[in-house]
Formats: C-alpha cells, structure tokens, sequence
C-alpha cells in the first residue's frame, strides 16, 4: 500500500534539496550530492546510520552549518521555491522553518518555561497568543508542566527532549526540522514523542523532516523515508515499502526471515549490503 | 547476609558468581529533588546487570552514586565484601571500575588513540623526571601499555582511526571509543551508560557482540543502563526497574518483562 | 604532493610515539637547530640579539610554559609577568649571594622556586574554574609585584627597588652585564630554549601530558576514569611555573640586565605571553615558537616600516601600531582561532593532497 | 650630522609630560637648523623614539638608535636611565638625565658617561625643605611632612635624603605610595585629611600629579603647603582643579614663562614655518620650557666638544668630553636669548651633577600661569653630598669600577 | 583617641562604598556582555575612555583625526571652533557607541561565534589595543578635561553636621558630591537592567544566546541583533562610568585600566549577575579601603589595594567558585 495516498499530504513540495555537498573546515567532505524533497503536510523520514550525513543536511537547510565551520559548496536548497542560501536562521524560522537539534540544546541556566517562551521569540502575534500555546504544549508535555520553574539544565534527558520539541511548537512552525527525537528516550516516551509528531501533522497539517536512527518506529510514523549513507542518498521510496524491503529489514530493523533475531546471536557473517559495490 | 558466597546458574546456563557490589538503601535528593528513594540491589560477579526505568527516574544518578561522583545522603556501598567509605571518583576508578557516559565524555582535543590511553593512566606510574627526559621508565611503561591499548583496539575494530581526533568523529564511533577507554584501564566492573542511545541496529548488534564478549572472554561485571528493551532483555542476566527514583522491579528479564507495574511505568506495552 | 607521509611507516609502537614520526619533518628539525646553533652565533649582531633573537628565545621558553598550563591542562592564568618576576627576583638573590655558583645552575634553581611559588597560586585552581579561575590568577600578579616592590630584602635593600643583574660567564665567557657579546647571550638563552622544548615535548606526549589533556578537555570525566585532579592540575602549574620562572631569570639577567619590576613584569607581559600562546596555537609546543616569533618580530616591523620607511611621526606611529597590532591580532583569530600552528596543519595537509583539492 | 635620539613618550599614561618635553627638545633643535643652519655647520637630527615610558622599551629603542651615530640619551624616565646606565658606559655614549635618574651618577668619577646637571631629586628634595625652613623662620621642629610617591625608582629616590634631613631639622616624615599610574588616591588622601600632616610634597608624573591635586583640593588641603617636585608642577597637572588649585607650589631648576628672546626666535624660525612637532601652542609651558632647556644643554655640549677636538662632525665619545667641560654663563644664556632661565654652572669630571640650585614656583588660577616666588637657591650638599659619594661609592664596589678622573 | 579612631574607620567604610560603586559602573558593562554572550570583555575599560574622549571632543569641537588629517595633507586644523552643550554631546556619543557596538559585532564576533571562550577573550583584547590606538588617534592622546556639570568635592553640608560626633581630632565624613552622583545612577542603572534581562523577550533571548548560540540560532534569535544591543548597552554604560571616571581624573588613557579595578568586582559578584556587580563592587571598594586604613598602611607600607581586591576575590571563590550571585556552574556527566 501506497502511504501518500492514505495521509493528509498534498503534492505541494514544500522544501526541495537538491544535489547537495557540504565541505567542514574546508576539507572534510560529508555530503556528496544529496536531493531530497518534503511535501506539505507529510512526515519525511531521513534514515541512516551514524555520520551519514543527517544532521548536516538538516543543518544545511536551516543554515545553521555557517557557525560550524561548514558550507554548502553546490546543490540548492528551496523553501517554497525560493532558495534559502544566504538568509539567516531567523529568517527561516519566521518563514515557517524550525529546527530542533540533535542532542536537546537547552538553555541550561532558563527555566523550562523560560526556554519555551524562547520559542515565540520570532512571533509578533501577542502575548495572549503565545501563552495559549503554551498551555497547549503543557497540555502535550504535562512533565513539562511539573518542571516549569526548573532550570533546564538539571532536568533529566528526556525533559530536557520534550522541552526542546515544545520549544520549537512555540513559534507556530510550518515545517519541523527534528533531529534524533528518540535519542536516549524511554520506549514507551518515544512511542508518546511520535503520537504528538503525528497529531501535529495530522491535526495542524505541520509536516515534518525527521531524522532518526531507529528505524522502526521512524517508519511506522513517516510517509516517506530516504536512506543516507556515507553523504549520498542510496535508496527513497514510500515508507511501507521500504518497510518492506529486505535490506532494510535486514540492516536497519534487525529482522532477518524468522523475525526478530536476538542480540546475542549477532557474531554471525554478515552479508554484505547490496548497495556498497 | 543471603548467598553472599554462592553463585547460582541464570536461565540460560551461565554461572553468575558471588555478590561482588552491593547498594543498601540509598537516597539521593537534589536541593528538594529526590533522585533515589531508599535502593538496594546487588551486582554478582561475572553477571551483565541492567538498570532500566523511564527518563527521569535516576538511574544515571545510580551510576554516579557507583562511581563516586554524587554522595548519596542516606544508604552504603558495598564493593568486594567491605563497606566503601565515601571516595572521590578518581579512587573509585583506581579499584578497578569503570564507565562510559549518557552524553559522551571523550576528551574532544585529542585522537583516539590518546583517548584510550587515558584509559591506562591509572597503570602508569613513571616520575616526572623520567618522562622529562623520555628515558627508561617512562618510556618503558608508554611501550608497555601502548601494546595493551592496542590490543583493545583491536578487539573493538577502531585500528583506522587510532589517529584521528576524536571530535572529527560520528556519533556511533565516539561511542565506541569511550568503550576502548574504559575497556582498556582492565576493569573488574563496568558501568555503561546507554551504550547504545542514537545507534541504528546494525551498530547495536556491534555493540552487543562487544558487550558480550568483554563479559565472557574477560569475566567483566557489567552494570548496563539501556532504553532499547530488545538489547536488554537479550543481554541482561538480571535487571533492576526504577521509577521517579524508587526501585518497581528486580529480576530476570522475563520476569519483569511481566511485571505489571513495570509495563505500567516504562514498557507501556508488554514486550515481546 | 609536495609534502609527503605515505610510505612512511613506523614498526614500533616506540617509533610511532617519538616526536616527528615523520622523516622529512625530522630532518627540518635537525636543519634549524645546525642554523641555529652553528650559523646564527656567527653573523649576528647587537640589534638583531637585543631586538629580536634573544626577546624571542626568552619568550619562547615562557609561552612554552604558559602553553602547558593553558593549551595543555586547561588552566588559564594570567599571572605570567608575576611569576616572571618570581624568577627574576630569585636568580638576583642567587646570584648576588653566591657569586661563585654558575649562573646555569642559579637560572635552573629559579625556576624551581618558581615552580613552587605557582603551585601555591594554583592551588585555588581545585576549586575555581574558567574565568573566575583566570581573574583570580590576578591576585598573584599584582601581589608578586607589590611584594617585590615593597620587601627591600628582594632587591638588596637599593635605593630605588630595581635589580641589576651582574656579570658572570659561563666557560669564560660574559653572558650577563653590559659588556656582554650578542653572541654569547643568544647562546645562552638558545640552549635554555631548546632543553625546554624538548622537556615539554616529552612531558606531554606521555601518561603527564595525557593527564593534563584529559582535564583541559572534560575535568569531571577525567576524574571519574581515575585522574587526580589535585596532582594534575599543581603539576601543570609546577611544570609551568619551571618554564616561566627560567624565562624570568633569563630575561632578567641576560636581556635586560636591570628591572624594575613594576614596569618590566607587570600585568601587560601577562597578556603579551598569553597572545603568544594563543596565536601560536594552543596545546602545541611549536605553536608557541610561532606565536612567541610573531609578536616579538611583529611591533619591530611596524615601527621599522611606519617609523624607519614611512617616517611618520612616533606618535602617529605608536598609535597606528596600536591599530594594527589589534587588527592583526583579530584577523588572526578570525582566520584561524587555533593559532599558527593549525594554519601549519592545514597547509601540511593541502600540501599532501596536493593537487587534488580534497 | 649630529644625531638626538629623543626616547619620547606620546602615548600612554605619562604622555601629558611626554608629549611637551619631546617637542620642545626637538623644536630647540630645528630652531638651530633653520636659524643657524645647525651647530658649528652640522645639522642636527632628532631620532624619535616612542618608549610609552616603559623601561623595556626604552632600552629597545636604545638598542635601535645607538647604531645611528646617537650622541647624548636623554631617556626622560628614571626607570630608563638605571637600565641604560651600564649599557651607555659599556658602550661610550653619554647619557643626560636631567632632573631625574640615579642621583648619585654625579659622581663622574664613578659614572664617566652619566649626567645629571643641574639638579637632582636629593637636591630637590633639600629644596622643599629649605622651602618649609623659610616659611617657618628655619625651625621645622615637630612639624609633620608626607611624601607621596610614584611607587618606582622615580618615586622612592628623595627617600633618602628626606630621612636624612628630617633627622637633621626634626620634622616628621611620613611616606604613602601610590602605584601606577595613580588614578586612585582616595584612600591616600583620606589618611592625609585625617592625620593633618602640615605640609605635603609629591613626587608624581603624569595623571598622578592631576589626581592628586584634585583630591588635595576635595579634601581642601591648603595648596600653599603642598609642594611639587619639578615633575608634578606642570599647567596640565593643575587646570582641571580649576580655582581650587590656587597657590598649589613646585620647584623647579629653570625659569617660567615664554618671556624670553628666544621665543621670539622659535615662532619665527619654527612654528610660523610649520616645523614645530607639535601644535606650536605648548610654547612657554613649563615642561615644553624644560625640553627647551635639556636641547640647548645638549647643542651647549656640542659646542664644547667640537671646540676641544676640533671637528664639526662628533662622535658619542666627543660628546662625552663636552659635557664634561660644558660650562654655561649668564653671558651665555643672554647671547641665547634665555636671560635667567638657569642656573650658571660648570661641569666637571667630579662633578656631573651641576650647582643643584632650584626655585619655587607657584600657580595663580586665575591668571592660569606659574610663577617664581623664590630665587634660584642652593642646596643642603652637606647632606647629599656625603649620600652621593656612599651611593656610588657602593656602585663601584658592586661594578669592579675603580673611580676616578682619566 | 578610639571613638575618633573609630569613626574614622567609619569614614573609610563610606568611602569604600562609594569607591565601590565606580568600580561597579565598570563591571556592569562588562556582566552585560558576559551574559549574552559568553564574551569575558576586557576592552570594556578602554571603551569607558572611548566613550569619554569621544564626549569631551565632541563637546570642545574637536577635529576628529585632525592629528592625521595634518600629517597627510600638511593642514593645521585641531577645532570646529564650536561648543556643543553637555546633553546634545552625551546623545550623540551615545550614537557613536551605538555604532561602536555594531561595527564590534559585524566586523568581529560575528566571525567568531562558536569559538571557545578564551578566543573571544582574545579577541577583545584585540579589541582593546585597536580601540585604544583609534581613540587617541582620533582624539589625541594629551588629557582633557571633562566637565558635565557634575558637583565635584567632598561635600561640607555632611562634614558640617557629623563633625560634632568626634573629638577636636575629627572634622566629620568626608564623601565626595561625585560619588553620590555616581551612587545615585548606578542604583539606576542596576535596577533598569535587572528588569530588562529578567522581564523582557529580549532579556530573555539575551540569556538564551548567552547559553547556548547554536540554540538561540534554532529558535530564530537573531545573534546579532542581540549583541548589537547588548555591546550598546555596554557602551552606554561605558559612557556613564567615562563620564564618572573622567571627571575625577580627566580624560586620558589611564582610564582604560579602570577595568582591572573592576575585575576582582566581577567574579566576586559573579560573571552573570547585574546585582552581583554592585553588591561586588561595594564588597571590593569597603573590603580595599579597609584593609589599607587597618593593615596596609599601618604594617605593609601600604599600595595594598591593587592587590587586596583580588586577594579578596580569590579567597572567597575557594568557597563560592561561581561568585556571589553567579550562576551554578552546572556539573553533570
Ligand atoms: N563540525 C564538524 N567538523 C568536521 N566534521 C564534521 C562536523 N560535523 C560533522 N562532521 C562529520 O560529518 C559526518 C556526518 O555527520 P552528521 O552529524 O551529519 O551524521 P549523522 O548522520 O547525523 O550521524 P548521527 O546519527 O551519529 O547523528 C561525520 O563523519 C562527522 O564526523
Ligand atoms: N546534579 C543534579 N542536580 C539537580 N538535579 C539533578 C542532578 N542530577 C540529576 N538530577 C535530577 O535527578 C533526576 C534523575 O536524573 P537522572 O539523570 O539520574 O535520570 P535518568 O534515569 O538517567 O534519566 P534518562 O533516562 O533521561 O537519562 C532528574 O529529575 C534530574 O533532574
Ligand atoms: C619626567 C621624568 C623623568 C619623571 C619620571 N617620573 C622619572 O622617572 O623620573
Ligand atoms: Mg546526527
Ligand atoms: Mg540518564
């Protein structure tokens, strides 16, 4: 079964990448022609071991590589058609473009309340608006709301993960840049973190590029996913097919034939992926 | 005092030995914060020993306590049969326990290979005026424990980046090399502290095999903090459930993979 | 390829872990010390000594030291002019009580008391960290330089509190006093140089350095893994203080010959040192040569160019030196904030990859 | 040509004394090129060099200068001169520290190419004294003194002799140091206010001096009774206290004012061609007046050496032997249009230390000059003299230097 | 006499507080920028000269760079000849700062953001050395007076009425008008400040830059805007403490070591916090002025107060390493 045809996304693109490579310090070469698209109101999963280049890419659009010494060297990357080298972080995010960073990011000496309050810092629509929305993130969040007069720093991992997605909420984003949500996050939070991802999807039509790790659950939510290895895209398609696919099951769901298979059994030969001649 | 002495035989046929640490009633608060609420559970010689529990719950605080860098208010360490006095975490580390930190703890300016000698420090006892003028023990001692470091190397499949900085590197191989470090200071006890957070399956199942062959090949007490609950159940001999700082659940895999407080609090499905 | 390492291999982990692994770079390093050593003594002259070579060698010995307590172990201090000092005053007490002991031996000792002196101003450093740490070193600066100027039992009781240093020879020949050779105090102070060099270069590729390394980069990990970080940190400040206290002593009696505490080790050498270590490149022992040679040579060249070859005005010319040398420092910092020796780095490694661009 | 290095300061904390002192020695050297077409039909060349009134500095600018044929250092810093004293001797140029330096260089017998004519600090320091003596028909029995200093070389030279002397008459020395470069005084201040001494002198340079004339009148210590070395009795240490300054005194070893024939010359020759250094404005301040007076020392001192060896184009070693025979006469001082403007005097190879005679000026705020309320008088050397000679006497032993005239 | 002896110690404490409260107008400026930006400033006390050299020349109608305009073109301008009042000139050396602060931004951290503190520290220093070469340079480097109508000397109304409280001895406090003057802005400032950081939208993204820049960038803060407006309040504080500072001692490069008095204020009151610098400050000016009345002068010679403050700060950061009322310095692995 086809997911785009089952889920609320139109076939307006909304963020086009195209044929990206991104250069470190001059001379360590991490993309190698990446293109990607994000359609309105779809959930786009980026997947892909570690150091495959997720994060630089997502970093790329939102031009937050500049303070790390990376740069985009070819390729255009499009918001809404126009193309979005040469704006600044805060331009995008009043456009509608947010991201919420690998590793969580908090503003370790602000309160709870006071990191989300940073979030509507691009919003001009009054202090009403902003405050009903932040109710509406503690109403997602209710750990959120316990902790409100914590300093961010001495909130557990997974706070301080909610904290970050809340964040983000508060300036009423278009699109959601989301790096590693489920990173250290208990399973039954990283099942709760994707419910809220889809009711904002569903719900508010926020579509989502989302880059993950874990596989599983990134493809049960998603409608698409791409596979990024060592910076190139080696395989895309409509995520319940790439459920499907056996390479996938094999190297990124841990399944092989008979299910499951368990950790201990893994010092077997392994075969080596198709893709890598 | 139960089975201090004895060792028993887990589920699956392999001998766990003698209770080799034991925490008794700890408490931990933080200003009006409780972290952990009266604990105890032991550790046996040999075994791998889970701590799982939602985010929050204070399991890393547990592993602090371990090592000597949070002193709990209330409660006692046991190590090797004898009351440990509250210690600073370098002299924790010098009776032979190590670890690996939540947020990677590498040392950013330096490569890999220097990264896993720090591991090695605690061996390495040569005065300063021998390293000054680079002769005899000093030198002696560096070759030395080079060859052990490369050894660890080795056996965790990191030769190609022996030189590289470590902050050059992706995620899953700092992972790996905080590994290296504590693998290579020759621990009777090691804390991992998710080993495995932000890893995709195929580096998991790496990680596993590490695990478990650093447990079997050189008898290393594993304590393992972990959020994938394939890893643990697989891993674990036995595993302790923490829940906003109070222990729920202590035992074999299946058992509290059963546990219905445990679903309740953590799983929110039962596993399979 | 113009620079090349490939088919250079090392067969021994005790090969691997000597200095310049690398044959063409140990060759470079035998080059500069045969110039150095053999041709340099016999075409230099006064100006050349006391404007540039000996300044240089001085403050290479103490960025040296610096570097092993900031770019090394992390400590940041901004207490170099007084420890300077420390190791000025000693050498003076040395010297004026035992004429007959060599100077060598008296250079050596000051840097011992020196040594002493900055572990006790870094023991705070157990406690104190960053800036705070930093500001806190301040307390050393200005307390060394009231106390010199203050206790008369420093300078001898003379009247107006400076210290002079005076002669001695080391085999025979004048290496402090007015009436020494270019020669002989450029020799001096490059032989102290290059047994620093190479004692730091040991002391930091070994268990010492990785300690220091460890604490630098993440202090609460190290100690969790088993490094004490009482003896660590005191022993950077120690090593440090050996280093700075040597290049005290050295500048005392060979460069100036006579001080005034307050002006020649105030909180302005601090900094100069401080710039050296990080436009040179921290946590590199030939970062340090880099930034030491820039700032000495810089201030000289500009003064030559804006005084000498433009003839302005010296005030003008002060100021514009101001402008530049801040400029230059903030260029410098933008471009590279890890110093001459990284910029080196990467060259080095352009130059391997040459011609193909990445 | 005949080369001055002028080790200057234009920047820095000190340069309001700096600036001044460098243009008037230069503007007296120019006047001699323009007017006469130099001296003895040598030019003359300035050789500036900024030092910041650093002593590191100064002796790289020594090191620089020196290769340039520099007849006569005239470091104008204390600090500088103690390290270039061994390296001038070492290397045979003179040295003219004048009003400052190491007091007993006087001794040329010890100190063969050190001058310091025509006063020193011991002397000035006599000369408060005498001053306080004079106001108190010469007994200063139980009277109280307070010294502020520049805490360095500079500030802690009158020590000395002020012990000396306030054992002799009986007055009652106290000392308070202020560090560099003296923006904070308060707590001094406070201490004088408190312990009422009846009479204040100061050894202070540069924002010192403003300071502390400003806090003097904050706590409204009558400035009659505090007294200034020649380094703290400039216009601009006194015109930002405004009125409150009035009647502030200082010594000084040369006259005031731009009352003389040669300023007449100066505008003509230099500032109206544009060739002053600086603005042309300073001309007749008293610091501008000083570096006038240690330039026509200087070219005095050349005059005598190309007359006792009998070349135009002299060497550093020349210059010595002329300073060592200068000798200045009213007669002379009116031919160069400086009618009393200083001090007759005779420098010979046991002394290098001129007559040490000085004045006392005070200010007037509201016409905004200074003016000499004393004559030209000499002082204690009963006192100093046996200091100076036990000073280097000292120096020499330390040296291995055998004193004596060659 | 101890009742007078005591009240004179009195009077050092008073004047230990207000001594305080200036070195509290340098740090303050030096808080602000720590906190938005990590940036431990040390040109914050040339850019106190800057600023005041800047009013007094604006205020004399001084030909800006006339030292250099008569050095290239051989011209001899110094003045417009025209006197600007004491109020137009502080705005427009306001402006001026303003537009210090957005070259400092554009030209430098702008360029540096992400780097380890102790670049940025370097680069301030750099900061410092152009600074004070560009001052001089466009104003010249002799001392100015600088006069803004501020009251100067102690006041007699309070000597008058404390002095009965000594014996013959005593001549009653002495605090000087410009002191309280000084006290009187600070106060001000302090409590203008705190609001601002801790009550408004761009406090607070003030404090979240300072936290984290990758972060702040995320969330659509705008680095450079926010040090743009913190480097201008920086400069306005600048200003007021030039102002202060110039008119005790005139105008002149010593007043950029006005920071080193400021320092030792800084971490005892804590890098982060407003309150800290002036509750620091009063610790510092009390604690200096006392050891020298008590100690210093009496057993050590005194000059005890360049060290003392420092000594002062680095014993009580052994107990209280992140100041007074810094922030937790958060450990945590
Ligand atoms: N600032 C940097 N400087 C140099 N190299 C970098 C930098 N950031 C990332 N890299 C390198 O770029 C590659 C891609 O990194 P990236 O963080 O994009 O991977 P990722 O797919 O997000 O991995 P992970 O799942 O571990 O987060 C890695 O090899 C990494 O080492
Ligand atoms: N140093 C500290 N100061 C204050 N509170 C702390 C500190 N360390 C931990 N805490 C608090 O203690 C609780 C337990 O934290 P801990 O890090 O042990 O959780 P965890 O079980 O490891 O969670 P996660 O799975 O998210 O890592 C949290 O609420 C945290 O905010
Ligand atoms: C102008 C000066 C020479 C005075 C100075 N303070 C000195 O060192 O003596
Ligand atoms: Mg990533
Ligand atoms: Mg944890």
């Amino acid at each position: 079964m086809n997911a785009m045809l089952d889920d609320s996304s139109t076939n307006e693109t909304l963020l086009e990448v195209n044929n990206i490579e991104v250069i470190y310090n001059h001379v360590i070469l991490v993309l190698k022609g990446v293109s990607l698209s994000v359609p309105k109101g779809g959930i786009t999963a980026l997947l892909g071991g570690n150091g495959a280049g997720k994060t630089t890419t997502l970093k790329a659009i939102s031009q937050l590589l500049h303070s790390e010494r990376g740069e985009v060297t070819k390729g255009t990357i499009a918001y809404r058609g126009q193309s979005v080298s040469g704006l600044n972080p805060s331009d995008l995010v009043k456009r509608g473009v947010i991201q919420v960073m690998e590793g969580r990011h908090c503003f370790e000496h602000l309160t709870i309340e006071e990191n989300l309050l940073t979030g509507s810092y691009t919003r001009t629509d009054g202090s009403a608006a902003v405050a009903a929305d932040l109710e509406k993130v503690y109403a997602y969040f209710p750990r959120l709301a316990e902790r409100r007069k914590s300093q961010a720093g001495y909130t557990s991992g997974g706070e301080q993960q909610m904290c970050a997605i809340g964040r983000a909420l508060m300036s009423r984003p278009e699109t959601i840049l989301l790096d590693e949500p489920s990173m250290g996050l208990a399973p039954q939070l990283v099942e709760e973190i994707f419910g809220i991802v889809k009711d904002l999807n569903e719900k508010e039509g926020v579509s989502f590029l989302l880059a993950e790790q874990n596989t599983n659950v990134a493809l049960r939510f998603a409608h698409y996913g791409y596979i990024l290895e060592s910076g190139r895209v080696v395989m895309d398609g409509p995520a319940a097919e790439l459920r499907e696919n056996p390479d996938v099951k094999e190297f990124y769901l841990g399944m092989s034939d008979e299910g499951r298979k368990s950790f201990r059994d893994t010092r077997s030969y392994r075969r080596r992926k198709r893709w890598l001649s | 005092m139960f089975d201090q002495a004895e060792s028993f035989v887990t589920a699956d046929g392999r001998t766990i030995g003698s209770v080799m640490m034991e925490m008794k009633n700890i408490t931990l608060r933080f200003g009006g914060v409780v972290a952990i609420k009266d604990i105890s559970f032991d550790v046996r010689e040999g075994e791998i020993r889970a701590i799982i529990g939602p985010n929050g719950a204070g399991k890393s605080s547990m592993l602090n306590v371990i090592s000597g860098f949070y002193h709990p208010q209330e409660g006692e360490v046991w190590y090797k049969g004898a009351r440990r006095p509250e210690m600073k975490p370098f002299e924790v580390a010098r009776q032979g326990i190590a670890r690996t930190f939540q947020n990677i703890a590498l040392f950013e300016g330096m490569s890999v290979l220097d990264n896993v000698m720090t591991g090695r420090l605690n061996h390495m006892k040569s005065g300063i005026l021998s390293q000054a003028i680079w002769y005899g023990k000093a030198e002696r001692e560096e070759t030395e424990n080079r060859a052990v470091v490369e050894r660890v190397i080795d056996f965790l499949e990191i030769q190609h980046i022996r030189k590289t900085p470590v902050s050059r590197l992706p995620y899953g191989l700092k992972k790996r090399v905080e590994l290296a470090r504590a693998l290579a200071a020759d621990p009777k006890l090691l804390l991992l502290d998710e080993p495995m957070a932000g890893m995709n399956v195929e580096e998991k199942e790496d990680m596993s095999r590490f695990i478990l062959d650093v447990n079997d090949e050189f008898g290393t007490t594993i304590v393992l903090i972990e959020h994938d609950m394939g890893v643990v159940m697989d891993l674990s001999d036995r595993v302790v459930v923490m829940d906003y700082g109070k222990k729920i659940g202590d035992g074999p895999p299946d058992e509290v993979r059963n546990n219905q407080a445990v679903i309740d609090a953590y799983l929110g499905v039962a596993h399979d | 390829m113009l620079y090349r390492e490939s088919g250079d291999f090392s067969e021994t982990y005790k090969a691997d872990s000597q200095t310049f692994p690398i044959k063409f770079d140990r060759y470079r390093y035998y080059a500069v010390l045969i110039v150095a050593f053999l041709v340099i003594p016999l075409v230099i002259n006064d100006y050349w000594a006391n404007a540039v070579l000996v300044p240089f060698l001085i403050y290479a010995i103490a960025a040296i030291g610096l570097n092993i307590l900031v770019g090394y172990c992390g400590q940041v201090s901004l207490g170099t002019g007084g420890f300077m000092a420390v190791g000025a005053y000693a050498c003076y007490k040395l010297m004026t009580a035992f004429p007959e002991v060599s100077i060598m031996i008296h250079v050596v000792i000051s840097g011992g008391i020196t040594a002493a002196v900055v572990t006790v101003f870094g023991l705070p450093s157990l406690r104190i960290k960053g800036f705070y740490l930093a500001v806190a070193t301040l307390a050393a600066q200005f307390f060394l330089v009231w106390l010199f100027n203050r206790v008369a039992w420093f300078y001898n009781y003379s009247s107006t509190g400076q210290i002079t240093a005076p002669d001695r020879t080391v085999l025979g020949y004048l290496v402090t006093g007015p009436n020494t050779e270019a020669w002989s105090k450029y020799l001096i102070c490059l032989v102290f140089l290059t047994i620093s060099g190479i004692i730091a270069r040991n002391l930091t590729r070994g268990s010492m350095g990785r300690r220091w390394s460890a604490i630098r980069d993440m202090d609460i990990a190290a100690e969790i893994i088993g490094v004490n970080p009482l003896t660590a940190k005191l022993s950077a400040f120690a090593v440090s203080g050996f280093f700075i206290g040597i290049s005290g002593a050295l500048f005392f009696a060979v460069y100036l010959g006579a001080v005034d505490v307050g002006e020649s080790f105030g909180i302005q050498k601090s900094f100069l040192v401080l710039f050296m270590v990080i436009i040179g490149g921290l946590g590199s022992i030939f970062g340090s040569f880099a930034g030491a040679a820039m700032l000495v040579l810089l201030p000289v060249l500009l003064k030559n160019i804006l005084v000498g070859a433009l003839g302005w005005d010296t005030a003008l010319a002060a100021h514009l030196e101001f402008i530049i040398v801040g400029a230059l420092i903030i260029v410098f910092l933008i471009a590279e904030p890890h110093g001459l020796a990284q910029l080196w780095r990467v060259a080095k490694e352009k130059l391997r990859l040459w011609p193909f661009p990445h | 040509d005949l080369v001055f290095p002028s080790l200057s300061y234009r920047t820095g904390a000190y340069a309001s004394g700096g600036i001044p002192f460098a243009d008037g020695y230069a503007d007296y050297m120019t006047l001699l090129n323009e007017r006469d077409g130099g001296i003895g039909g040598v030019m003359t060349r300035i050789l500036e060099c900024e030092t910041g009134f650093n002593t590191e500095k100064g002796v790289e600018c020594y090191e620089a200068t020196k290769g340039e044929g520099a007849l006569v250092y005239q470091p104008l810093s204390t600090g500088i001169t103690y390290q270039l004293i061994p390296k001038v001797t070492a290397d045979g140029i003179p040295l003219h520290s004048m009003g400052y330096g190491r007091t007993s260089a006087a001794n040329g017998k010890v100190f063969s190419n050190i001058f310091n004519y025509p006063a020193n600090y011991w002397n000035g320091a006599s000369l408060v004294v005498n001053h306080l003596l004079e106001l108190n028909g010469g007994d200063i029995k139980g009277k109280k003194l307070t010294l502020v200093y520049h805490n360095s070389a500079f500030g802690k030279e009158p020590i000395r002799t002020l012990e000396e002397l306030s054992k002799k008459h009986g007055f009652e020395l106290t000392t308070l140091a202020v560090d560099h470069p003296g923006q904070e005084q308060k707590s001094q201040w406070l201490q004088i206010r408190r312990e009422r001494p009846d009479y204040v002198t100061m050894w202070g340079w540069g924002v010192m001096n403003q300071v502390a004339i400003q806090e003097a009148a904050n706590i409204r210590f009558p400035m009659e009774n505090f007294i200034g070395v020649w380094w703290s009795g400039a216009e601009i240490d006194v015109l930002p206290a405004g009125d409150a300054a009035d009647g502030y005194k200082a010594i000084t070893f040369h006259n005031v004012g731009d009352d003389f024939p040669l300023f007449d010359d100066l505008k003509t020759y230099v500032v109206d061609r544009g060739k002053a250094a600086g603005a042309g404005d300073q001309l007749g301040t008293v610091v501008y007046n000083r570096g006038l007076y240690a330039a026509m020392l200087a070219s005095e001192a050349v005059r005598a050496a190309q007359k006792i060896h009998g070349v135009s184009d002299i060497t550093p070693a020349m210059m010595r032997d002329g300073m060592e025979a200068l000798e200045i006469t009213e007669a002379r001082m009116v031919e160069l249009g400086m009618p009393n403007f200083g001090p007759s005097f005779k420098v010979s190879c046991e002394n290098h230390g001129g007559p040490g005679t000085g004045a006392i000026a005070q200010w007037d705020a509201t016409s905004k000059q200074w003016s000499l309320i004393s004559d030209f008088m000499a002082t204690d050397m009963s006192v100093i003299q046996p200091l100076i000679d036990a000073d280097s006497a000292a120096f020499a032993a330390e040296n291995n230097i055998t004193a004596g005239c060659s | 006499m101890f009742p007078d002896q005591f009240l004179f110690g009195v009077e050092v404490v008073i004047n230990g507080l207000m001594a305080g409260v200036l070195y509290a107008l340098v740090a303050l400026g030096f808080v602000l920028i720590f906190k938005a930006s990590g940036i431990f400033n040390y040109a914050q006390g040339v850019m106190a000269l800057f600023a005041a050299l800047t009013l007094v020349g604006i205020m004399d109608g001084q030909v800006p760079f006339s030292h250099l305009i008569n050095a290239i073109f051989g011209t001899d301008v110094h003045h417009f000849g025209w006197h600007v009042p004491a109020f137009a000139a502080i705005l427009m050396a306001i402006a001026v700062m303003v537009g210090l602060a957005w070259m400092v931004q554009h030209f430098i951290f702008r360029h540096l953001v992400g780097q380890e503190p102790i670049i940025l520290f370097m680069a301030t220093i750099g900061l410092a050395y152009l600074m004070e070469g560009f001052g001089d340079l466009m104003w010249g480097s002799d001392i100015k007076k600088l006069d803004v109508g501020i009251p100067q000397g102690g006041s007699f109304w309070i000597e008058e009425a404390t002095a009965f409280l000594g014996g013959s001895n005593f001549y009653g406090f002495f605090i000087d008008q410009l002191d309280i003057v000084a006290a009187i802005v600070a106060i001000v400032l302090v409590v203008l400040l705190v609001a601002f950081a801790q009550y408004t939208k761009q406090g607070r993204a003030m404090r979240a830059v300072a936290d984290d820049h990758q972060a702040a960038l995320s969330v659509g803060i705008s680095l450079s805007f926010i040090w743009v407006l913190v480097w201008s309040l920086a400069g306005f504080v600048a200003l007021v403490a030039g102002i202060m500072w110039g008119a005790k001692s005139g105008v002149q490069f010593s007043l950029s070591l006005i920071a080193l008095k400021a320092l030792p204020v800084l971490i005892l009151g804590g890098f982060t916090s407003i309150p800290g610098a002036i509750v620091g400050g009063l610790i510092v000016g009390v604690g200096e002025k006392l050891f020298e009345f008590l100690i210093g002068a009496p057993f050590l010679g005194g000059a005890t107060e360049n060290w003392f403050a420092y000594m002062l700060a680095l014993v009580f950061l052994v107990f209280r390493p992140q100041g007074l009322f810094g922030e937790k310095i958060i450990e945590r692995v």
